[in-house]
């Protein structure tokens, strides 16, 4: 084989701490090795180019770029030589950017250690093969988790561009946190003015199934192929009988149900619909207050449901769906602030959060819109708002700034005048992070126009005093201790994974970061994809998010899918296993730990043998090193190729 | 030269691709310092790492082998980690019968996210082995026979 | 107020010294003054606990240590409790009002008087002998005791003592005491 | 179980002298609850606040003799009534986990201190060691009617990487056993506030502004009395009562109690054995009221 090597600079990002050149020069002394150069931007389309011409005038076939992490630009080098009509996989990268010239500046170990990853991405590509890929057929249809506004709008975009969507959501009813909110910032409207259409577009919209009150149960397969269990929770009521038209939610005498909806604000029925806006509209009992199922008494709902609904009986029911992708849309939880003793750790009737108040806010909430203190109803005039209330707090692990609490307060405070124009309301925070079109002019508005008082500083303890609460903080730019007598406080509690996250994240075989948000493919590249192909984010569940960002990456997210889609066949991975039936000896080894069940037995003139099925396998090599007769083989990672490379470094 | 002698030791890396190779970029893009000893084999799940490489490896005469994977449950094969460490654990235990320091070999978990980690495990497992010195050669039929009583034993 | 000139002004190594003798990291520090708003001597303070350590940031020693916050801190542990970087705050104050000792700084002499009546008194007699301590404050301060009003409700009730405390450990305090200042000679 | 409540004793200078109550009735009621309290031989004083505003290593070795005294006894805890010395024992134990601070404290004292005293409050092994079903069941005389709020000072929990006990905001150790003794604990919301500690001689000012909040406070909620577990405190608003009074032109007259007397009280023991009469403001009215409306 010859080999052609191009050292990149990568501006100085790399050349700053690597001496390229010498890496070339060195590289050229490598077996099989015939050309060595060092290029500015081995990416860039002069740096692509060269690469073609050097290929084309040395008769290379097999190259060597030595930059950045595979991870980024290894498809993109792969097509460079697809282009100059060489096999993709006769291509090796040695990473000398992120594992070398960023972590050290020793010049000199630097240069040799670059030197070295190139030998071995060459003595790895002298036993390189070349590899074909297979086609296989693409179910064109795509799962959606989570139904807030951001998988309402990849849903929809989805559904629109003529896929078959599957939407999956945990509670009974779709829209997310938006649902729950008055009104949004930046343009103070309604909040269901703006989601209930697309809500209603959900419901209505042919290439939609809706799974309401359901969860992933397993995911098996791969992209293009998923086979995706989902559970059906018992909600006690036939959801296809349903009409959602609410006679028995008036007439269930148990009243003191936990209103998730309303942010505990209240207390519902037994069987309740969340909100009249709903979607589905469709009832459900909470067994835990429904004297049926826990006494065996009242059966009312069941006695009045026109419908003939109710179904104490029901048990969770699980289906399979089959998908070609799936988008994660799961949102976001509220830190639960009740850890800082300082506030009260939840206490005093009066120190509310920032979800609570705007169901407070809502005409649709609790007390109609009427912003009233717990503790006795009355009309609050002093309200405090403390801001990055878990955020930006190390010493309670949530070091992150949640981005869009600065300006949901600012609108709360806009809010609260409108409500109550003798207010007035009083802001601790410790930066305005306001960065959106319209958005430093919003914060600026709620102090010029509706006279908010923003105290730049923290908050260290709250305690009552007769009816009312002081709250006491630090006016940083004044150098003071300051202190309010508050009516009420609003705290802008931060955002962190939605519960349960990190097990959606296991089954989809995704990366999660240390807080539970889901890891993007690249920060820059690929904001939208995962690390496992078919797998793609929007919302708040890669990190807190407000509507218009959660909005747009909806729609990125079901763009990639309609572009995955476009094509009728997917190339498979040919990374895959292969079994060289002289060696095997049909022990079965493999066929027990493949992860995948991708190995099934074969007779072969009477003998049992294994053999890998291409689409299934996915690559892992576990049965690799599993088979004692190395009988099957990684395609790409054969233990000649590895072994190749420790040799490249230790064996001289 | 392989390695910058006097300064640096050989010290071979196993770092599956979804988890701890993205660990190891995580910590690059961070730009967190790290010693320049370690040369690192991409695979793509620890699961596929055979305890030989690392027997191998030792024999070839490396001064220390670190291999890093997703963390347990996190895997993106499913259950690939698991083998792996079965493995390992074995291995470890191992590698005194066969007269290597199994101080020499570690493994450990490093998700994508955690280039901060990385780096500590990469500063650590290096303190460790210039602690430790260089490897004593083993060689001709001696290495021969220990790879022997290895294949069998794992 | 003066154009505090950082160029000139910043002593890195005054800031190196805190980090030392305090294990704190000054960095870590982004001003959001939980520490401040809940000091209950913020009151009496010149400079509010968190500029001291935006002062300390800043590398501006002389100005912290002339602080009279510094000894007007009663450790109570509230800033610490709460800083939401974990900072050791009241261990910071300590280490500055060390430092100010050194440097000879004492804004507020009462109370350094106090501290030294006492420590004295302990070294003296292994434990606090409270009448003897009063008497030498009185004498340190030239200040007559504010409290004159209090010895009838204490004198009576036997609850100080005019003989001072007698135990046999006491070369064994003044030992510690003399050691501490021949190390701190060193 | 009582073989268990075994502990060194460390009293404290103030408990020798301006607290001599907290000290006697801190040993008649561990007498009667079989709490066994061996005090430390020829202890000497921690140093208090003073001693860590000179140096720390100067601090910690002034405990530091204390606990190796300790470990003399064969003893694996220490207690005191006393949070200041408290923190100053814990605080030593705490930096000299570092060999470098070990070594240079130990530099200071002829026998050294390895670290193996574990040291808390007396107030912390009633709870925990003992319990409160344990004292509850030894009730004699019920505080019925008595409406207290239970101040804890500063550092009595604080910083909780090193004090170790209760809630650092909202701590409940004292609430407990005065509602286990049939007190009405009233909810106090300055239980950790400052009351001024040290700074009554130098700076009386500023005594009388703290302590002075927290009088109104207690005034405010509708407490009767007020429970303290430390010298400082108690000595803040009881002694300087009237001081604060005529600095804020207030009108308090309200008993400070060791929570000590009043576990005393309740277990029936003999007010002079719990220096009842070495409060200053009076607690007679207070006391006669106990249990009126059980009468009634
Ligand atoms: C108090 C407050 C006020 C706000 N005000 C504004 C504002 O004025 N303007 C603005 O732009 N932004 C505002 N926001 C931010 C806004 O709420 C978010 O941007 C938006 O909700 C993010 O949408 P999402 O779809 O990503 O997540 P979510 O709204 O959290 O929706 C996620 C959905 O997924 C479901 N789900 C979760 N886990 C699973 C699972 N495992 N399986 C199935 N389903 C699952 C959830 O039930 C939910 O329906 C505010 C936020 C708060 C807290
Ligand atoms: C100093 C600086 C540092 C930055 N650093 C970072 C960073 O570290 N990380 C980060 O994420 N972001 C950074 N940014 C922001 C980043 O530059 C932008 O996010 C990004 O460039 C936006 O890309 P764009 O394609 O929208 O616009 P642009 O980069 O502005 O590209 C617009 C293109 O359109 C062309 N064009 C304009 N008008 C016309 C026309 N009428 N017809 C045809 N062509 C037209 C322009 O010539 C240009 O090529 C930085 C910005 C600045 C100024
Ligand atoms: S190939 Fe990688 S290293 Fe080279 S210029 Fe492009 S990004 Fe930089
Ligand atoms: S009464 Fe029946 S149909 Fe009507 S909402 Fe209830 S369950 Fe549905
Ligand atoms: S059976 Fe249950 S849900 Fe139905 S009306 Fe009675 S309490 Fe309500
Ligand atoms: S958005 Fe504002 S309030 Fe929210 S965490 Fe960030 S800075 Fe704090
Ligand atoms: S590489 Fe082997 S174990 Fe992994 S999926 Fe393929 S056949 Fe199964
Ligand atoms: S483990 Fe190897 S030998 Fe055994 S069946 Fe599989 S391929 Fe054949
Ligand atoms: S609380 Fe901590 S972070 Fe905040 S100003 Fe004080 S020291 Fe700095
Ligand atoms: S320790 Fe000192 S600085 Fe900190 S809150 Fe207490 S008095 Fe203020």
């Amino acid at each position: 084989m010859k080999i052609g090597v191009f050292v990149c600079h990568c501006g100085t990002n790399i050349e700053g701490t690597v001496d390229t050149a010498a890496v070339a020069a060195a590289s050229r002394e490598f077996p099989g090795v015939v050309f060595a150069t060092d290029t500015m931007y081995a990416c860039s389309e002069p740096g692509q180019d060269g690469i073609i011409e050097a290929i084309k005038e040395h008769k290379l076939d097999g190259v060597v770029v030595a930059s950045c992490t595979p991870r980024m630009h290894e498809p993109t080098f792969r097509r460079t030589l697809e282009r100059a009509g060489l096999n993709r996989y006769l291509f090796e990268m040695a990473n000398i950017r992120e594992h070398v010239s960023w972590i050290g500046k020793d010049r000199e170990a630097n240069t040799n250690k670059s030197a070295d990853l190139v030998r071995m991405a060459a003595a790895k590509l002298l036993k390189n093969r070349p590899l074909f890929s297979k086609q296989f057929p693409v179910n064109k249809s795509v799962m959606v988790v989570g139904g807030g506004v951001a998988g309402i709008q990849a849903a929809l975009d989805c559904a629109n561009g003529g896929l078959k969507v599957v939407l999956v959501e945990k509670d009974t009813t779709i829209g997310g946190k938006m649902a729950k909110l008055d009104k949004t910032f930046p343009t103070v409207d309604c909040s269901s003015c703006v989601l209930g259409p697309l809500m209603v577009d959900v419901a209505q919209h042919p290439n939609i199934n809706l799974h309401a009150y359901s969860e992933i149960e397993e995911v098996n397969g791969y992209v293009g192929n998923f086979e995706i269990k989902v559970k059906k929770k018992a909600s006690y009521v036939d959801w296809d009988a349903c009409t959602g038209c609410g006679l028995c939610v008036e007439k269930c005498p148990s009243r003191k149900a936990t209103d998730f909806f309303n942010e505990k604000l209240a207390t519902t029925k037994a069987i309740n619909i969340p909100f009249p806006q709903a979607i589905p509209k469709k009832a459900k009992i909470d067994p835990d207050f429904c004297m049926k199922i826990q006494k065996d008494k009242c059966g009312v709902c069941a006695k009045v449901c026109p419908s003939e609904a109710i179904d104490f009986t029901q048990k969770d029911e699980f289906i399979t769906e089959n998908v070609g992708a799936v988008v994660a849309a799961t949102g976001f939880d509220l830190f639960d602030w009740t850890v800082y003793g300082q506030y009260g750790g939840g206490k005093y009737p009066d120190v509310i959060t920032s979800l609570q108040y705007e169901r407070m806010l809502s005409a649709s909430g609790p007390s109609e819109g009427h912003i009233k203190r717990p503790s006795d109803g009355k009309e609050p005039k002093n309200v405090v708002f403390i801001q990055c209330v878990g955020s930006r707090d190390k010493s309670v692990g949530r070091p992150y700034c949640s981005g869009f609490c600065c300006m949901y307060t600012a609108k709360q405070t806009i809010l609260t005048k409108d409500h109550i124009p003798d207010s007035q309301s009083h802001v601790f925070y410790m930066d305005i992070r306001s960065p959106g079109k319209l958005y430093d002019e919003f914060t600026r508005r709620a102090m010029e126009e509706y006279g908010a008082n923003y105290i730049r500083g923290r908050v260290s303890m709250i305690y009552p005093k007769g009816d009312n609460l002081v709250v006491r903080g630090a006016d940083t730019l004044m150098g003071a201790q300051v202190e309010i007598d508050a009516d009420l406080v609003v705290l802008a509690v931060g955002a962190e994974a939605s519960v349960g996250a990190t097990d959606l994240a296991k089954k989809l075989r995704i990366s999660y970061d240390a807080y539970g948000f889901f890891m993007e493919g690249h920060p820059k590249l690929k904001p939208v994809e995962t690390n496992t192909a078919g797998v793609y984010l929007a919302g708040a569940c890669q990190g807190p998010k407000d509507i218009p960002a959660s909005v747009a990456q909806g729609s990125a997210a079901a763009s990639k899918v309609l572009g995955l889609f476009s094509q009728d066949m997917l190339a498979s991975d040919p990374q895959v296993s292969v079994v060289d039936i002289k060696r095997c000896i049909g022990c079965g080894k493999c066929i027990q730990t493949c992860p995948f069940g991708a190995i099934k037995e074969i007779d072969f003139r009477g003998m049992k043998k294994a053999d890998v099925i291409e689409t299934i396998c996915q690559g892992c090599g576990i049965c690799t090193s599993t088979c004692p007769q190395g009988a099957v083989q990684l395609q790409h990672f054969t233990d000649n190729q590895i072994l190749a490379e420790v040799n490249a470094i230790c064996r001289f | 030269m392989p390695i910058l002698e006097g300064k640096e030791l050989r010290i071979v890396g196993f770092l599956c691709n979804w988890c701890s190779y993205g660990g190891a970029d995580t910590a690059g893009v961070g730009r967190f310092k790290q010693p320049t000893d370690l040369r690192v084999i991409k695979v793509p799940c620890s699961g596929r790492i055979d305890p030989l490489f690392i027997v191998k490896t030792l024999l070839a005469g490396a001064d220390g082998v670190l291999v890093s994977g997703c963390h347990p449950r996190d895997c993106h094969y499913t259950e690939g980690n698991f083998y792996a460490r079965r493995r390992l654990e074995m291995l470890k235990r191992f590698l005194p019968i066969m007269g290597i320091d199994a101080k020499r070999f570690e493994y450990t978990w490093v998700s994508a996210s955690e280039g901060q980690r990385w780096q500590e495990v990469v500063t650590k497992f290096t303190e460790q082995i210039h602690e430790l010195g260089a490897a004593p050669k083993i060689v001709g039929a001696e290495a021969e026979e220990t790879l022997k009583l290895m294949e069998a034993a794992l | 107020m003066e154009i505090v000139n950082i160029t000139k002004s910043y002593d890195s190594s005054f800031v190196k010294q805190v980090e030392k003798e305090s294990g704190q990291n000054m960095s870590h520090c982004y001003q959001c003054g939980n520490c401040t708003a809940g000091c209950p001597y913020t009151f009496v303070y010149d400079q509010p606990v968190n500029q001291i350590m935006r002062l300390v940031q800043a590398g501006q020693k002389e100005t912290v240590l002339k602080s009279k916050s510094l000894w007007l801190c009663a450790t109570c542990e509230s800033c610490t409790t709460r800083c939401p970087n974990n900072i050791d705050v009241a261990h910071i104050m300590d280490v500055l009002r060390h430092m100010a000792r050194r440097e000879g700084y004492a804004p507020v002499p009462t109370v350094k008087s106090f501290w030294d009546s006492f420590l004295s008194s302990v070294e003296k007699h292994g434990r606090v002998f409270e009448i003897g301590l009063l008497a030498s404050y009185i004498a340190k301060t030239g200040r007559f005791w504010t409290d004159v009003d209090l010895g009838p409700k204490v004198l009576p009730k036997g609850k100080m003592h005019f003989k001072p405390p007698q135990i046999q450990g006491k070369e064994e305090v003044q030992k510690i005491f003399n050691r501490f200042k021949e190390e701190s000679r060193k | 179980m009582s073989d268990s409540l075994n502990y060194a004793y460390y009293p404290g200078c103030s408990g020798t002298g301006t607290s001599i109550e907290y000290d006697m009735s801190t040993r008649a009621i561990c007498a009667k609850l079989g709490i066994t309290l061996n005090e430390i031989p020829d202890w000497s004083c921690c140093g208090s606040t003073p001693a860590h505003t000179v140096d720390h290593t100067l601090s910690s070795a002034l405990s530091a003799r204390n606990l190796a005294l300790v470990e003399k006894m064969n003893l694996s805890t220490a207690i005191t009534p006393c949070p200041s010395c408290l923190t100053n024992l814990k605080t030593a134990t705490h930096r000299m986990g570092k060999d470098e601070f070990r070594d240079d404290v130990n530099k200071l004292l002829d026998t050294p201190y390895n670290g193996g005293v574990d040291t808390k409050s007396v107030l912390q092994i009633i709870v925990e060691d003992m319990g409160l079903d344990a004292l509850k069941s030894k009730v004699v005389k019920p505080l019925k009617g008595l409406k207290v709020a239970a101040y804890y000072g500063c550092i009595m929990n604080r910083p909780p990487e090193v004090m170790n006990f209760d809630d650092p905001e909202h701590p409940m150790a004292m609430d407990n056993i005065l509602t286990a003794l049939g007190a009405t604990v009233l909810p106090f919301p300055l239980k950790v506030e400052c009351c001024g500690a040290s700074f009554g001689i130098p700076r009386k000012d500023i005594v009388m502004s703290l302590s002075g909040k927290l009088l109104d406070a207690a005034q405010d909620i509708g407490a009767t009395a007020l429970v303290t577990a430390c010298p400082l405190c108690q000595m803040n608003l009881d002694l300087r009562q009237d001081q604060i009074n005529s600095a804020n032109g207030a009108k308090h007259n309200i008993p400070v109690f060791y929570y000590t007397q009043l576990i005393g009280l309740a277990l029936g023991l003999d007010e002079k054995e719990l220096g009842i009469d070495k409060l200053c403001v009076s607690p007679r009215k207070v006391i006669n009221d106990i249990g009126a409306e059980d009468a009634s």
